[in-house]
């Protein structure tokens, strides 16, 4: 707790951000988490309910669900210039 | 994020906690908004104030399979991560 | 300010997490609330918007509607492990 | 949440204006959400920038029935935390 | 850091609470603007994708629908009893 | 907001840091929300589990027009915010 700049916290900057980042990464991936689940739910699963577990047809196209999502989002990321598929 | 490894051990205190907080309010969002999906789609009609077998059945079908569903989409985005192949 | 384990914030460590668990469970609640609240006017409200008075079919409708929404939390709540319907 | 009556004074005030912060969020929230609900609801010709009486009416009925309708729930919603019984 | 009353992270009270307002304003504007653009564009966007670039009839299409938008979110501040038009 | 200018050297920084905060946080909010627009419009088949060329395309305009549509949206909204008038 010496030297150099500190925030309204009383931490030293560096830090300080560096828990910042990895809070917003942190957040970020729980929210693509959250939104490729309830878009290849939207997708994949059968409306009836007819039973509560899933069938073939609905287990694969969740596998590929999950992966041309992911590659969208590398497809806009490098559109905003972001530097790793998926990634910040 | 590689140099969250470098910190000292109350800094990784400080960084479980606030995974801590993240994975509670995530959960307690997801059983929102579980309820609400299932709801939306599995009632329909308002003539009574108490579910009906059918739509009992509905809602917990609905809310199992979308359990089931998280947690293939989570192993599969946890591969995606890691840079795993994964079958066509 | 004597005493016992400290957060990063020097406040005591169990009464931190007091305060953490009663503001997780009031935005808990904020979100329930919210999201009962769009589901029934979805559900309930017609949307010719011909008065701005709610009508006889609407009112019992509204009360319907929350009583299911309750039961359908309660039932999710159950095969979640939650202890008590509609609580966290 | 009864631990929290023990707490002492300035404790209860920083937990009243954590519920205060919370509210005033929620209601900036509602305001947002309510505007654009009604907005897509009435608004379907973008001949004009401006609204004519029919649009303005629509908007008006919109959200004075969504806020009667929010009322409504949020009694019955009160009655359901306190496990009072609802009629029919 | 000396008189007056002070919050539990030690700045006076006033100074507190004007930070916390100016966030407030800051996250209702950035909340008010996503929805306006994702509105409109549900509204002006033609689902085609035939080309990547926005023709005229969207253009103005868009103008309008900013300027509908705005004028709603005057008639429901007004209701909620706000008193400057797409303000707090 | 006009006491803001009238805040020392050390809270403009406080302040200037939440504004950065925010704008990350919104602008990761809104690359997962674009990934999410455009998945949901473009992508209709999983019989495979890599995006066809017709599929890759339809999202890469689908996100380069949300981008030129907000950032109209933006221009329209800044000159709202400061009461310009806007041809009809």
């Amino acid at each position: 707790m010496s030297g150099g700049l500190r925030t309204a916290d009383g931490l030293p900057v560096e830090k300080e951000q560096i828990f910042r980042m990895a809070q917003q990464e942190m957040e970020y991936r729980v929210d693509l988490f959250n939104k490729l689940t309830q878009t290849c739910f939207e997708k994949c699963i059968e409306r009836k309910y007819k039973e509560s577990d899933l069938n073939v047809g609905e287990n694969s196209c969740i596998d590929r669900c999950v992966a041309k999502y992911w590659q969208c989002t590398g497809i806009v990321g490098t559109m905003l210039g972001s530097s790793k598929p998926g990634g910040m | 994020m590689d140099d969250l490894e470098n910190l000292p051990e109350e800094d990784k205190q400080r960084m479980a906690s606030m995974i801590d907080r993240l994975q509670v309010s995530d959960s307690l969002k997801m059983y929102n908004s579980l309820v609400e999906r299932c709801f939306s789609h599995c009632i329909e009609n308002f003539r009574r104030k108490t579910l009906d077998k059918q739509e009992e059945t509905c809602v917990k079908r609905c809310a199992e399979k979308y359990l089931k569903h998280s947690m293939r989409v989570s192993m599969r985005f946890a591969e995606l991560n890691q840079g795993s192949p994964t079958p066509d």
